[in-house]
């Protein structure tokens, strides 16, 4: 496994936690995104995920950068998943370490703020009647109010 | 030739995933042009591009080689 | 094992994240807390936690309580250890989940500023050449500035 | 009769975890002057008081029973 990667399997988020662990880290946070079965009360069935794998790995690793760069002391690892995810399956594990708490919140709330601006990833939701590659604005169920 | 890729919403648009495409010496801005010739669904704003990997500008001028790919808004996480 | 507690043996962080997961969670938070090797220039050889153990868990669950009434739709689950602990060893997970992962940060953060501030737990550090009940401002080391 | 307990430091300084002490109708302040008393090392305001497991005001009253514990500033997390 990698510190920063696309997977096609069902992620195991402790693995990611102790790939940032070290002897002067006090803090680990570890953020889970898991697949919602309800959004604005239309029912998902399932996702699908599907990547530009080498330049997504390419930016989790830049955001693990700009992480480590801003916050002194901190460690990152990121994985998200691809393919079809049933409903609570992981799409997304952040894990940082840091010598103190604060900064352990503050840099993994970045990392997700940052995956949803540059990380070319991209979700489509199947519901009962219909689909939606999510950022793109057509084919929406009817219902959904948006 | 420079290999240009499609993903989600605008792969479904184009029908292909992949394409070979004879445009060096364009600008990324040209390459929007030609798209949207070939494409009548996509209009310019509605991605962005990367070249190599790297989100490009619109100035920014393809050579040979280059692997280039329209990135529709991310929604990952 | 019970959402809010107090153990004695290793922490396992995973079993405290997938009681708190639930098919309405799109987000879930996990903080641990883990034994630092270095505090301001000064090594820590191990860590000694101790605690009022059925007031300890009823604060626990109060903290959960709080969580639940402030962030709707949230769920928490929180352990800490007591006893010796060694380097890197994990003395407090906190797990939430929610509907969206905003929350998920907020009230992860949240339940550990309640926990050092009501929770009857404490921590005494043993260095090289002495050891401190934290909270007691007696018995510093040489050389610490506090 | 009710049971004391003490905690870290303030275990340390009184050299027992628990007491059994004939209190009952005193005040939490007036346990406090006790203490004080007994333990030469106790200064109020160095740790909060705890009746049956809740944070006592320093006017509530303790009943036989009750189980009454000094939390010195904790520490966990």
């Amino acid at each position: 496994m990698k510190a920063f990667e696309i997977v096609t399997e069902a992620i195991n988020p402790q693995a990611y936690a102790d790939l940032v662990l070290r002897p002067e880290a006090g803090a680990v946070t570890m953020f889970t995104g898991h697949v919602r079965e309800w959004t604005k009360g239309v029912r998902t069935l399932y996702l699908a995920y599907e990547a530009y794998v080498p330049m997504a790995e390419k930016k989790l690793a830049q955001i693990g950068e700009e992480i480590e760069q801003r916050w002194e002391g901190t460690k990152v690892a990121i994985a998200h998943r691809v393919g079809e995810l049933q409903i609570s399956d992981i799409a997304v594990v952040i894990a940082v370490s840091s010598p103190h708490r604060k900064t352990a919140y503050e840099a993994n709330e970045y990392a997700i703020e940052r995956i949803k601006e540059i990380v070319p990833i991209w979700k489509k939701e199947i519901w009962e009647d219909g689909e939606e590659w999510i950022g793109d604005q057509k084919k929406k169920p009817e219902g959904e109010l948006k | 030739m420079i290999s240009l890729h499609y993903f989600a919403g605008l792969k479904e648009q184009t029908g292909v995933s992949e394409e070979q495409v004879d445009l060096a010496g364009r600008t990324v801005d040209e390459l929007w042009q030609w798209a949207m010739d070939k494409y009548p669904d996509f209009q310019t704003g509605a991605a962005r591009v990367a070249v190599n990997e790297e989100y490009a500008l619109p100035t920014d001028v393809l050579e040979a080689g280059d692997v280039v790919a329209f990135i529709p808004p991310v929604s990952g996480g």
